[in-house]
Parts: C-alpha cells; structure tokens; sequence
C-alpha cells in the first residue's frame, strides 16, 4: 500500500473525471463461471446499515454501493454512484451528482430521495446501526430520528447536498462505507427486519440464494451500471466450515477461497509445498495489534509502568509464534496507513531498561496483574507469550481468557487492567489515520462502555485530533496526514498502547482463480474483491 | 395412556418454563453487555443507551422476563440481536439438520455400543472382551475434534469415499453420524455388556436353549429385547449428553444444525438466541425421554404407562 | 383328551420295552480355584418308554444339574460332564457337538422348570414362544406354526387358546404359564420330557391341576418323564420308580411302592420320616402359666387396599382389595397359622402388622393400637413383634457380616456395648444350631436352613412377644424344613413366644398350628382350631385346598377331577365396588365358618 | 443355580487387600495411577524445564514445534514449551479435576438420587423433577454461565463441573434406590425399627458401590475432557496452567502437523481413566462378599 495513492485520491476535487485514474480491466478476464468461497461463521445479516462483520463486510460491498467506491485492491477514493461531486471551500458542504440510469435489483431507477433515505435511515436511532456514529459530522446528527437528517438535502432527482456540522477529511471515506450504501425505501419498507435477508441493491451482484445456516448464492447483477463487470456469474458462500476443513477442500479442488483464511495449523504444510505456496497471495492490511494498558488503574497509571511493559514485550518472538503472519509494530498506525511515521523505531525490546523504568516506578519488585484476552486461538498463546516476557521484569499478569463478549465487557467497564486486543483488534474502517484515534484512542471512547479500552484521554492529542480532521482542503492533505503523525507519536510517548504487530494477509486460492494478485488482499473486501476477480 | 401423555406434556411444559427462567437468570447476570456487541465499536454512549432501551434491556430483570415469557407463549421467541432475524427462523432452518444428524447419530451410537455390549458379554471374561471394553474406554476419552478430524481426513480426504463435510444427501450424513457413535458408544457398550451379563443368566434363556434355539436367536430374539431396556431409559439422558457433542461435529463437518448457531450466539452474547436454542434442546430432551418412556412398553409389556 | 382316568400310573405296558434314555457313570464337575469339584458322581439310571422316573433329593443333591447335563445344558465353561455316557434311544449324547445337541433339544428331549414365572420371557407373547420351538425344528410356515401351537394349548387344557396367544406371560397365573411351559415342551412330542420341579413354585390346588395334566398327557403321548422333585407326596402320586439322590450320588433306586413301603437306606428312612403328613398330631394344650384372655395381638375389621393409578391426574380408579375386614386373635404363647393360596393376603396382613403397609381398621399388639400409617411406628412395638421371612436370602443384607446381622436390632434399639452384642449375637446362633465360629461369615456362605435360622436368631435378639413367620420354612428341603420347624417349637416352649405361622401348606401348618384361619381372596373363610379345621373342615375351599395336597403314599387313591386352567378371581375392583363381606358364622366350639359354608 | 454354590462350598476369603493384590489387571492400574499421582507430585523435581518457559530454541524459525528428539522427550509445543514438562505439571490439575470435580459430582448424584429414591414423598418427586430440568438444562451452557459468573480457578471449574455433571448419576441412582427399596431386607429392617438413615448408610449405599464405581471411572476422562473444553471457551483452568485436557484443545487443529501434542496427553487420559476402571472394577468385587472365591 502506498500512502500517495491516497493523498492523490483527497487531492481529487470538483467534477473528477470519473474514470479517470480508475482501474484498468485486466485484459485476460473472461466472464462467466461460479466460485465457492468458505466460512466458519454464519453470515448475519446484508442490511448494509447493521453488517459489522468481516464476512458480510465484503459481501455488502458487492450487492450495494455508495456514492463512493475505491479501486480495487486499493485504498484509492474513486466515485461510486456519484458520477461527480463538489465541496464547498469551506468544507462544510458536499454536492454530488448521480450517476443517471443506475437501478436497483428490482428494476426501480436510483434517485437523490434514496440516497438521502438512506442516510436517515442508517442515522436514525431505530435503526440501531453501529455505524452510526461514522456520520457525526453530518448537520443534524444529534436530532436524527425519524424525521430525518437535516444536513441532507435533495436538490433534484440527480443531485444530493450535504452539509455538515464541522469539517471531515474523512467524509468522502465515510461516503464510502458500507453505511452509507444506498438502499430503495419500498423495500426496506416491505421487508422491515427482514431487508437483511432479501436485500436490494444497486451492487454488481444480487442475492440469488440463502439457505440458513448452510449457503449464500450471489447472482450476477446483468444490469450493472459498471461496464464489464463482475465477471462471474455467480458467488456460493458457504457457511459454517471449519477452517482445515475449508483447507483440506480446497486442496481437494471442491473450493476456491477459503474465506477464514489459512489456519495456522496448516500453514507450515502449505508454506511449506511451493505449488501450494504459489497459490497465496500476501498482502498488508490495515491492522494492528496491540495491549491496552489501564492508565486509570495504577500501577498503569504511572507512565514508566507502561513504557516498561512496552519495551518489555518480545515482538519478534511472538510474531515467530504465529508463524511470522505479521510484522512487529512500532506505533499504533499500521505502516500501509496514511499518516505512518516512517523512520520511528517504537520502544526498543529491553529487558534491563524496563527494569529499570519499573524500578524508578517504585516497583522494583514488580506486581500482579490480569491479561483479558479472547479465548480463540492464536490469541491465548500469544497473551502467553506476552506473560512470559513481562514475567521476565517481574510482573505476573495472570490470563483472563474470554469469550470475545466477556472482554469486551471488561474493556468497555474500564476493570481490564491490560488487554491483547487480538480477535477484536483494530482493522480500519476505512483507510485514513483518523480511524484509529477516536474511538479506541480518543476521549471519547474513554466513557463507560467506550472500546478506549487503555481509558486514556489527553486533552491536547484530543485537539490535535480535531484540528487535523478539519484540513479537509485535499491541498492540505499532507499537513493533516503530518498532524495525525505528531498526534500518534503523542501518543506513543503516554504509551498507553503496546503496539505488537500489524498482521498480514495470506489469501490461498485455488488453481483456476484469475485476476490481479491485489484484488486478493484487497484492502476493503476481504477474502477478495468479487467484483473484479474471474475463473481463468 | 392418553392421560398419561397429557401429565407428561404438562410436566414438561413446567420444566421449560423453569428452563427459561434458569436461563434468563444466567445470562442476565453473565458479565457480557449485548448491546456492546449490537452497538459496534464506533458507537457513542448515546447510541448505546438509545438501543438499549429499544430493547428494553434497561428494564428491571422481573418486567424483562416477564415480557419474553409473554411473547413466547404466542410463540415468539423474538428476534436475534445480531442477526436481526426471527429466532424462530433460525432455529426451524437448522433443525431438521440437526435432528437428522441427532437421529442417525443415535442409532449409530446403538448400533455400535449394543453390538460391542453384546459381543463383550458373550465373550465375558476372555480377551476380546477386555480387548472391547478397553476401546469403550477410548472412544470415552476421545476428543471430539480429533476424532472429527481423523475420519474425516481418513476417510473423506484420503479415501474419498465420503465428501469433505457439508450436508444434503446420505452420504454427507454417515461420517458425523458415525463420529457421533463411536463418541458415544462407550456408555452404551458398558451398560449393554452388564445389562446382557444379568440377563444371559435368566431361566428363560435356559428355557430358549431347552427349546433347541440356535445360539444367535438365544442372543437376539430372548436375550437382547430384555437386555435393552435400561438402556432405552439411558437415551433419554443421552439426548442432553448428545447435544453438547453435536456442536464440535457440527462444525467440522460443517454441518448445519443449531449446534453451530449456539456456539455463535454464546460467543456473542446474542441472547435470544441462546434462550431459543436452550429452549429448543430441552424440549428435544424432554421429548426423548418422553419417547424413551414410551417405547419401554412396547419393549417390556410388563411396564405399564401411569 | 378323553382317555381312562382310574388307570395306575404306568399300567399302559410299553411298547418297547428297551430304555429310551440310559446314563451311565456321569459325572459333572465344576471347576474351582481349589481344582475340579464333583456335583454328580457316577450316576446311572435307564428311563423305559412311557415311564416315569422320578429323582428325589434335597437342595445340594445333584438332581438338577443332572437334568442339565442330559440336555446339555450346563452352564460353560466352569460346570462340564467329565465323565460317562448319556444316550437318547441310539444317539450318544456326549459325543454330539452343540448344533447337533442343539437339534435333538426340544426335538427328542426337553424339559420344563420350575419357576414357570421366570422360564418365560417376558417381552415375547405365548404364541410366539411356543411357535418358535416348533419352527426351530421343523421348516413349517408361520401360520401353520401358530395353529400348532394353538392346538398345543388347547391341548393343555387352558382356557381361551386363542386369546392366550397373544398374551405375554406377566398376564397368565402361574398354574397357566406352567401348563404353557408343558405345551411348549411336549409341542415336537419329545421322547423324553425332563421336569424339574415342575409344580414347587405353584399353590397347591395348582399343583393338584398341573400333576394331573402331566400324567394324562404322558399316557397320551407315551412320553418318557424324568420328574425332579424334593416333594415325596409327588413323587408318591406320579413315580412309576424313584431314585434318591444325595451330594450327587445316587442313594437307593426303586419302585415307587416299596420304596415308600420298604426304604432300604437309612438316608431314605430319613426322609420319608421328615415329610410332614395331615392328621397325625394330637391338638396340643397351652402352656398352664399362659392365662386363657392373654392376647398378644388383636385384630378388627383390618382392611388394605392398594390403589392402583390409572385415570387423569393419578385419581385411583382400581383397588387392589388385599385384606378385607379381617378380624382375629393371638393368644400368649400360642402358634396362630393364616393359610390360603397366593394372593389371599395373608403376607398383606403380616406386613400391615409390622407397619409395612397402612392399613385400616384395629391392630393392636399387646394392648397398644398401630396406628394406620405404615411408617414411623413407635420403636417400642417394633421390639414386640418381629418377622422371619420366606426367602432367608433376600432377607439378609449380602454385604453384612452374620454376626452384624444378629446384632443389629440391637444395635438400632441402643442396647447395650459392642462386645455385650456381640456376645448375645453368639449366643444366639448356639441357641439356633450354629457355631459362633460362623459369626465373621456372609449369608452366602450359609445354605438356606441356616440362614433361615440367622433369620430366627435375628428375630429373637429383641425378646418379642410375637414373631410373624411369613412362608418362613417353605423354601426349604424336607428335612431342613423338619429340624426349623422342631427348633420353633422349642423356642416356644422356652420362651413363651406367640406365632403368627404363615404358609400355603396344610401338611406343615397341621404340624405346628394351635388355630388356623384359611383366607381366600384377602377374607377369612373359615377358622378353628388345628383339629376343627383338617378333620372337620366346613367351608368347601378348605376342602378343596386339603384334597389337592399330595399324598406321600403312592397307595393313597384320590378322585379325580377336571378343571381347565382358567383365571384365578382377582382382588381388584373399580374404586367405590368390593367384594360382598363375608360373616363368619359360629358352628360350635369357637369354630368359625363363612357363609353357607 | 443354587445348587453349585452349596456344592462346592467356598474356601474361607482371604483378607481383601491379599485379594486386590491378586489381580494382575487391578495391579497394573494400581501402578498406573501411583505413576500418575507421582508424576503429579514430584513434578518440581522431575521436569526438565518450567512448564511455562517458553523456550528460545524451542521453535523452529517458521515457528513450529518440535518433535520428540533427545533433548525434548515428549517434543514442545506451539509457543516452545518442553511437552514432557507440561504433561508432569497437568498431571496434577488433571487428577484434581477427574478425581476432585468428577468425585463431587458423584457425591451430589448419589445423594440426590438416593435421598429421592428413598423418600418417594414431595421430597422424592421434587428432588426428581429438579433433576429432570437440570438434564434437560445444556450443560455446556450451564458450565460457561456459572464458569463467567464466578471467576474461573482450578477449583472454581472442579466445582462448575460437578454442579454440571451429577445429573445423569442422580437419575441412575435413583432408578437402582427405588428397586433396593422393594427387597426383602429393607424391608426386614423396618421390622427391626431401623431408621431411614442407617437403612440408607448401612444397607442400601454399600449395595449402589458397584454403580457409583462405573460411573466414577467413566467419569474420569469425561470430566477432564470437559475441563477441556472449558479452557477452550475460556472458562476453564487459565493458561499457562497445564492440563491434560487443555493441552489437547490448545493443539487439536494441529493433530496432522503435531500429532504429538494431541495423541501423547489424549492418551494419557485414557490410562488414566483406565486406570481407575481396572482398579474399580477389582475393588468392586473384593468388597462384594458374595463375589468371594468366584474369581
């Protein structure tokens, strides 16, 4: 990932070309065939306002859009629905232009009341999206409800504005969320609860098929307003497949993309066979790992504490556990993120330095604590691992390992001394350095119940914050992307994070898989971008 | 009989209702918020309390109860947290599923268990049946997964002669039906090799014998409809035993029962799922020990139905 | 079925006269951790067509593992014949394999049990049982399988054939199950039918029906019969020729007649003389010390019902009238006998003494009433009154030791120290015939006389006033059944205990009753004493009950009669009906009799 | 058959420890379970290495364990720890579990279905009932519920365990109570005035052993198994603390890859299950008089 790509898409401004920096087709696509994709859980809804899921992330995706879309196998902006859009210089208003003649699965046209039902809608209380919160920034957010949200006007069938209440460098990305997909009202009005199981769309495929608890067909969506694709005729997801089941099968031929992954019990043998190597793809994402430290509970709350555990923890070893599936992290931001601090080396592993720093503390003798972590694998053993290296300073952290709910619980109720945030941990919403401060960083997640699980909340880093997300002007990109810099270095130095590794993505397909290596660590689709990729 | 059902039934409806209201009092005081889990990581306070309320999880524990018994009497189980789907759809879609395999299951596990029973007591005491009771003991101790696992990759993978998991035609049954009855064939070989012991002494096997009867009919015909009777009062137990182990063999097989969604729902704390699950198995339990108590009769014309 | 019934058993001159079944020097061993042990040693017998041989002993003597080992049947691997011949006609038995043995069994040669309730498998219909033996022999179709067992019935004279077919053996009474057993056995008409105390389980009218049954289906048949019996009186009544076996050897072999008339061994003598026989005691006056009004237990309108559960919400739709307005005396020191068939309630009533079950109506021992609710009764009355059992075995906890069993009443009671139980326990087992020795020993390790007598120490232990022995001495051998009976009298004697004698048989309730009540059907018909009862008797069941005993006199001529084996009356009425209540009505000298009498 | 016992009259028993001894199998699983026990005990001195030292060399570069070699007898595991160590150490939590958890649970079973197979009254029918709905309660559910409710420990999950598991024990029990109840000899002793107390201890208990036996040494490996599963929902014995169970379930998707860590502890569990058996069936007899000299 390669953070120009993103500061040349915020650069974009007024009636962008459309197709102008968009993906090039691959010449050797040919359309047509099925491919069967596997998960272990089952896929819980496609409304697009409630799917929080990794599984049902990708798959919404590709049944509805939004205004805005990415390149695939990018983090690069590119317009969606809206054919072309304007922001107001002083970044507070956003016009779009439709994209005419786009309809949805039943047939019915796309207008500006459907874009802006589905903002009310997913902005309503009743709704009880988790997203959202992703349109605070909207005028008119504190007052949603059925009435609507009075930031978003239609201005004629073709053309929504929308105003907002401060500035967002993120807007366009959250334009781009799976929230802010655009549904037709008749049938959300029709089906109620149930849209999430007969879900209409305007995506490049259609839900054919849904078998509780056993498959998902997805049909080619033939009226697609992009030209050429998708090229497959249809998508079977099936659910409820362990993962080296999914594997053995897929080396038995009967699937394409093992959507849970290579398990880690099978990837030494895979990794191991170079004609199956040759058929995974490695990628980044936009993850980090990382243990929260409790800087409301002492003896966390004391700043060298949390610099000890920092230097403490043996990233190396831990990322050699799981099979070196990820790179030692030195920050929060994961380093394919826009904003990265390129050239900061983190807190070094040092054991006599944080004994040190621990022994400056007061606590040269060390202390007792608990270590929350989600009880399935690799996530147990690395909390182990991690017990074993504070040990080696002196701190016995005794493991408390959960169902994901329960830690959650915990982190949220502020009673988690520390956390590994595995299983839960931070894959960004979208690509932008905002997206991994305010929740999980920032004051605001530091409330009762907040995911700040770390309860940390500096006033200062909180400002910076807001300030950088008001340099929506795309000429000011690099200054904002420099402030989100300071703001996590900011952070580092309060060291309320240790930040572990960044995971990195193994896709295995199968032989007959085609399409460009990217679309497979697509970094907003994942296991694969759908759309784009075909059956040679 | 027909009254004695009716008691049954009623019997039966009181224990679920004691059912769920273990449950609900378990998982309201389990530390696991679902609204965490509706809410999603970006949720503010407001958004949280807002569902919260919608749910009317801000209740005191009595009205909540109250309203979820309410509602299930019409029938209604409510909707899942997550998946915003009726509970009740949920489970009728896996049920069959589960059902099928929880059937096929149970007459493998028979099948294996009385015939490694029976064979063990006419061998008594002679090397094949310490040889057979020490494989009850490994099919006992065995871990569900691994030994999911092994015949899977034995006899799928390797072998071929089965799919690889998934579910639709008999063939994608025998594996976990099978895995099931080895799993379970211990208990019921140990109580079937004692049970048939006591009966092979019984003067009207001698009489059978005296009659000229060949030694196999002896075994079938006089000697196992008697030596099967503790063991039908044993499946109704088992039916509870069985429920915990379909969820692993669910999953590797990729099964699609209710097993698989409890597991999901208990990670997630998605609690009308997991009360409509409890409730579901325990009725299939209470129904199973209602069968077994009705088919004992039809075994043993001397027990009568009060 | 129509055949000559004044015939001496016998007197039908066989056709040929060469042995249908001979054994020579059979030997069976059973093998233990001390090595083989003999349980029959050098037995020979012929058994001539048509005839009947019985084999006569007691528990232990070899009688039924013989029968075992001519059918092949002994238990493997511990018990085999490891020595003589068996032959069947040509056939040498011991030298067939068991599908061979398999085929002639239930063919040529088969056998009928004793307990006919047990011998049946419950979970099968009757039809089905005998039909399979008549296709594990012959390939017929299942239709003409069933109408053969169907005149299989029918020829053992049972009621309703066709209705008993398809009912399963829990639904038959025992003198019917027997007489199917017999229709079972006799189905291939088998040269040789091997009944093993057929008619032991079964009441004594029963008894009489099932005896004649076999006798007249032999002369039918011209079936060979081994009988195997410790009951002299049969053996009297059906033996053409007796052997008498003792610890597995043959004692004395020989006609019927002069073996009643001129036993040659002293064992023999022996056990003719321990068989009870009616009418030959002269009525016993009580002890002079004991005055005449001294009741130890008085009872009143005594009625036990047990509801049965049927209707909705468990509402009792039938009752099982078990005891029905009872009413009697026990005098001090005095030997009280309730006799009647099975199921007449005379245990019902014991139990109701004990506090067992509840009753209702007035029990009182010595002058203190039971209160009706079964359980939790006043410790003090518990030591008043005290049970021996039928079966010593089942009475007795097999996980104690005896000398724990014997000091345990009391040891519940809190009387007295550890070693002064002990020693009383030790006393009483010299009292009751055994060793103090045996104090440390299980019950298992006792035959039945002896534990029957741990069962009278145990009783004994408390000093009770009156002890109720319920069946206390019919599971035992003859002789066994003599000595227990001798040893009552004589803790009577000296201890000035009352009796509550339960039995079905007349000839041991003449030896040892000073009054008796005969019940039928939870009432008392009639009741007097010994001597009113069996030479006077009034009521035409206790006449009928006296007749059916078998005589130990093969000389002895009785009618016969016919009655085919029905359902016996059943004590179970829909709630709110009963029984009509009898009265019992004074014919002199205190002799009571029902009805018309 | 009565006759053969009164045939051949048996010798006079010897002492029930000679007897035990006697038996080759009983022996064999006595020793076994003093291997185990001492494995359990002198684990600090036996074990080469921690249990929960995470070795440097522990783990191949790619980071998978090591098979058993010279240096690690039993091989490591995924995060580098020595098997053979973890097996000693897990020893004792497996043996608190399948001994202390699986005996509770007993305990609770046999009183319940004893105490309602003797009172048939509204104690008896309560007790049942109560049963009844707790079969028909998943016990899995149950075991995560009570295990999150109370903070998971070695003896908390011991205790979530027999709460979970005593109900099928109950439901035998109480069948074979009611049927003891209706033999002769009880009901001798409540001629004799004995009370319900010393019919239960004295004479109907000492009759339910050769169950309780059965049940207990087929519950061994099902209650360690359990544990298992516990730690797998993260409600059992917290890491790094070893089990028997846990470290199966830590390892079971690796059954191909490192078959080791799955085949080496799930076999201990089995001879140790077995164990038990072989000496509970052999303690079964000796303490059945009736069984003297029929050996």
């Amino acid at each position: 990932m390669k953070k120009w790509l993103v500061s040349t898409a915020l650069a974009l401004t007024l009636a962008l070309p459309a197709a102008a920096q968009d993906y090039t087709p691959d010449p050797n696509a040919k359309p047509g065939g099925t491919i069967t994709i596997t998960y272990k859980d089952d896929v819980a809804t496609l409304d697009p306002a409630i799917g929080y899921d990794w599984q049902n992330w990708s798959m919404i995706k590709s049944i509805f859009d939004g205004l805005m879309d990415y390149v695939p196998g990018t983090t690069t902006l590119r317009a969606g629905l809206a054919e072309s859009y304007e922001i107001s210089p002083d970044g507070l208003t956003y016009t779009f232009k439709l994209r005419p003649g786009v309809k949805f699965h039943n047939g019915r046209e796309m207008t500006a009341e459907d874009v802006k039902y589905s903002l009310d809608r997913v902005t309503d209380p009743a709704t009880q999206s988790p997203g959202a919160g992703f349109f605070g920034s909207i005028a008119g957010f504190e007052a949603a409800g059925p009435d609507g949200l009075s930031g978003v006007e239609v201005v004629d069938p073709l053309t929504v504005k929308i105003t907002l209440s401060r500035p967002d460098a993120t807007f366009l990305h959250v334009m781009a969320l799976n929230f802010a997909s655009v549904v037709p009202k008749e049938a959300v009005d029709a089906l109620g609860s149930d849209f999430g199981k007969q879900p209409v769309g305007t995506g490049a495929f259609r839900l054919g098929e849904w078998t509780l608890g056993q498959r998902l067909v997805f049909e080619k969506n033939a009226d697609y307003w992009r030209e050429g694709v998708p090229y497959l005729d249809s998508v079977v997801f099936e659910v409820g497949q362990e993962p080296v089941v999914a594997l053995l099968r897929l080396q038995n031929g009967e699937v394409d993309v093992p959507g849970d992954g290579i398990p880690p019990a099978k990837f030494t043998e895979v990794m191991g066979d170079p004609a199956q190597a040759a058929r995974v793809v490695q990628g980044g994402q936009l993850h980090t790992g990382y243990i929260t430290l409790n800087v409301t509970m002492p003896p966390f709350d004391k700043v060298e504490v949390r610099k000890a555990v920092n230097m403490a923890i043996n990233k190396e070893r831990i990322t050699q556990i799981i099979n070196g599936r990820a790179v030692p992290a030195t920050q929060p931001l994961p380093p394919s993120m826009p904003g990265y601090t390129e050239g900061y080396a983190g807190y070094p592993y040092d054991v006599e330095g944080a004994k040190k720093l621990l022994a400056d503390a007061g606590l040269a003798d060390g202390f007792e604590t608990d270590l929350y972590v989600m009880n399935t694998d690799p996530n147990p053993r690395i909390a182990q691992a991690i017990q074993q290296d504070l040990a080696t300073i002196g701190i016995k952290a005794n493991i408390q390992s959960l169902a994901q709910a329960n830690v959650i619980e915990a982190g949220g109720a502020g009673t988690a001394p520390m956390i590994w945030s595995g299983g839960m941990a931070w894959i960004a919403d979208f690509p932008d350095p905002s997206n991994f401060y305010g929740p999980i960083l920032g004051c605001a997640g530091a409330g009762d119940g907040g995911w700040n699980w770390s309860k940390f909340c500096d006033e200062a880093l909180d400002k910076m914050a807001v300030e950088a997300d008001s340099l929506s002007d795309p000429a000011r990109a690099e200054e904002r992307l420099k402030l989100w810099s300071d703001v996590y270095m900011g952070v580092m130095e309060k060291a309320p994070w240790v930040p572990v590794f960044n995971e990195e993505r193994y896709t295995m397909k199968s032989e007959r898989m085609g399409g460009d290596d990217a679309l497979y660590v697509d970094p907003v689709s994942i296991p694969v971008n759908y759309d784009y990729v075909y059956v040679k | 009989m027909a009254g004695y059902i009716l008691r049954r039934l009623v019997q039966s409806a009181l224990i679920l209702v004691g059912i769920s209201f273990v449950t609900f009092v378990l998982l309201y005081v389990l530390p696991a918020d679902p609204v965490r889990q509706i809410a999603g990581r970006s949720a503010t306070a407001e958004t949280v309390e807002n569902i919260r309320r919608q749910l009317g999880l801000d209740q005191p524990f009595v009205v909540q109860y109250g309203r979820y018994l309410a509602a299930l009497l019409q029938g209604d189980m409510g909707r899942s947290y997550l998946q915003k789907t009726e509970v009740t759809e949920l489970i009728l879609s896996r049920l069959p599923a589960t059902l099928q395999l929880m059937s096929a299951g149970i007459v493998a596990e028979l099948v294996l268990g009385l015939s490694m029973g029976v064979a063990a007591a006419l061998m008594r005491g002679r090397a094949g049946d310490q040889l057979l009771m020490m494989a009850s003991f490994v099919t006992v101790s065995a871990p569900q997964f691994v030994v999911s696992l092994l015949l899977l990759y034995v006899f799928a993978v390797k072998l071929g002669w089965f799919p690889i998991g998934g579910y639709g035609t008999a063939a994608h049954l025998v594996l976990p039906a099978v895995t099931l009855g080895i799993l379970g064939s211990g208990w019921y070989s140990r109580m079937m090799r004692s049970s048939m012991i006591e009966v092979l002494r019984a003067d009207y096997i001698r009489t059978a014998r005296a009659k000229g009867l060949s030694g196999l009919r002896v075994v079938l015909g006089h000697a196992l409809p008697n030596a099967i009777l503790p063991v039908v009062a044993m499946i109704g137990i088992d039916i509870g035993i069985f429920m915990g182990g379909i969820v692993v063999v669910e999953s590797v097989f990729g099964w699609p029962g209710i097993g698989q969604l409890a597991w999901q729902a208990i990670q997630r704390v998605d609690i009308p799922i997991i009360m409509g699950v409890t409730l579901v198995s325990a009725l299939a339990i209470v129904i199973g020990n209602l069968l077994a108590d009705l088919v004992a009769p039809l075994i043993d014309p001397r027990i009568r139905l009060r | 079925m129509t055949l000559a019934e004044a015939n001496q058993p016998g007197a039908v001159p066989a056709p040929d006269p060469g042995p249908v079944l001979s054994v020579e020097g059979l030997t069976v061993s059973v093998r233990t951790e001390a090595g083989l042990q003999p349980l029959v040693q050098d037995l020979s017998l012929t058994l001539k067509r048509g005839e009947t041989l019985a084999i006569a002993g007691e528990s232990g003597s070899g009688k039924s593992i013989t029968s075992l080992a001519i059918m092949g049947l002994l238990p493997p691997p511990a018990v085999r014949v490891t020595a003589g011949r068996i032959r069947l006609g040509a056939t040498e038995l011991t030298a067939l394999t068991e599908s061979e043995m398999r085929s002639l069994r239930g063919d040529r040669i088969a056998m009928i049990f004793q307990e006919p309730m047990t011998s049946l498998n419950p979970v099968l219909t009757v039809g089905s049982q005998i039909a399979e033996a008549i296709r594990a022999h012959q390939h017929v179709s299942r239709g003409e399988a069933r109408s053969r067992a169907l005149a299989a019935l029918a020829s053992v004279r049972l009621s309703q054939p066709e209705r008993r077919m398809a009912q399963y053996p829990h639904e038959l009474s025992g003198g019917m199950r027997q007489r199917v057993m017999i229709a079972m056995a006799l189905a291939m008409r088998p040269e040789v039918l091997i009944a093993d105390e057929p008619t032991t389980a079964l009441d004594v009218t029963v008894q009489r029906e099932v005896l004649d049954l076999l006798r007249d289906l032999q002369r039918e048949l011209g079936t060979a019969i081994i009988l195997i019996t410790h009951d002299m009186g049969v053996v009297a009544e059906m033996a053409d020729r007796v052997i008498v076996m003792k610890s597995g050897r043959k004692v004395e072999e020989a006609a019927v007649g002069s073996l009643f008339h001129a036993p040659a061994e002293p064992y023999t003598r022996e056990l003719l003389a321990a068989v009870p026989r009616i009418g030959d005691r002269p009525d016993r006056t009580l002890r002079p010390d004991a005055p005449a009004d001294a009741t130890v237990a008085e009872l009143s309108d005594v009625v036990v019902r047990f509801p049965i559960k049927t209707g909705w919400l468990g509402r009792a739709a039938l009752n099982v009238h078990a005891v029905e307005h009872v009413g009697f005396d026990i005098r001090k020191g005095e030997t009280f006998a309730l006799v009647g068939e099975s199921g007449c309630g005379k245990s019902t009533i014991a139990r109701a003494m004990v506090g067992l079950v509840a009753h209702s109506g007035r029990i009182a021992i010595g002058g203190q009433v039971l209160t009706g609710q079964g359980r939790g009764e006043a410790r003090s009355l518990r030591r008043r009154v005290q049970m021996v059992f039928q079966d010593p075995m089942a009475a007795l906890d097999p996980r104690m030791r005896v000398g724990e069993l014997i000091a345990e009443p009391l040891l519940i009671h809190g009387i007295g120290s550890a070693s002064d139980r002990r020693a009383r326990a030790a006393d009483l087992m010299l009292r009751v015939g055994l060793s103090q020795d045996q104090l440390d020993r299980y019950p298992h390790e006792f035959s039945g006389g002896q534990r029957q007598r741990i069962c009278i120490a145990r009783a004994l232990a408390l000093k009770p006033d009156l002890i109720i022995a319920d069946e206390s001495v019919s599971a035992l051998d003859v002789s066994v059944q003599a000595r227990v009976l001798g040893l009552l009298k004589e803790l009577q004697e000296e201890m000035g205990v009352a009796y509550l004698f339960i039995s079905h048989d007349m000839a041991v309730v003449d030896n040892i009753s000073d009054r008796v009540a005969v019940m039928y059907l939870g009432q008392i018909v009639e009741m007097g004493t010994r001597a009113q009862i069996f030479t006077n008797p009034r009521h035409a069941y206790t006449r009928r009950l006296l007749d059916a005993v078998p005589v130990p006199d093969p000389s002895h001529r009785r009618q016969h009669r016919e009655r085919p084996g029905g359902e016996v009356p059943s004590p179970v009425y829909r709630t709110g009906e009963g029984p009509g209540r009898l009265t019992l009505r004074d014919v002199g000298e205190g002799h009571l009799v029902a009805g018309a009498g | 058959m009565a006759d053969l016992s009164l045939a051949a009259p048996p010798p006079r028993p010897r002492s029930a420890l000679r007897r035990l001894m006697e038996r080759r199998l009983a022996l064999f699983g006595l020793l076994l379970i003093v291997l185990v026990v001492g494995a359990a005990v002198l684990a600090p001195w036996l074990a080469p290495y921690p249990p929960q030292e995470q070795l440097f060399d522990g783990l191949t570069l790619e980071g998978a364990p090591l098979p058993p070699d010279g240096r690690f007898v039993m091989g490591t595991d995924l995060l580098g720890r020595d098997l053979f160590s973890r097996m000693l150490y897990g020893a004792q939590t497996s043996l608190i579990i399948g001994v202390v958890a699986n005996g509770m649970a007993l305990l609770i079973g046999t009183l319940v279905g004893l105490t309602a197979g003797l009172f048939r009254g509204w104690i008896g029918s309560a007790l049942m009932r109560f049963t009844d709905l707790m079969m028909a309660f998943p016990a899995l559910l149950l075991a995560i519920c009570l295990a999150a409710i109370f903070k998971p420990s070695l003896w908390i999950v011991a205790l979530v365990i027999a709460l979970v598991n005593w109900v099928q024990t109950a439901r035998v029990i109480y069948t074979e109570t009611t049927s003891l109840a209706e033999r002769d000899f009880i009901a001798a002793e409540r001629t004799l005035g004995a009370g319900t107390g010393r019919i239960l201890f004295h004479h109907i208990l000492p009759h339910l052993v050769p169950t309780i036996i059965v049940w207990g040494t087929l519950g061994i490996s099902t209650t360690v198994l359990l544990e298992a599963t516990l730690s797998f929902l993260g409600v059992g014995v917290q890491p790094p603390t070893p089990s028997w169970g846990n470290i199966i379930f830590e390892n079971q998707t690796y059954f191909q890859a490192a078959p080791w860590l799955v085949f080496i502890p799930g076999a201990a569990i089995i001879l140790l299950a077995l164990a038990f058996n072989l000496v509970g069936d052999a303690l079964r007899d000796v303490l059945d008089p009736t069984q003297r000299g029929r050996d």
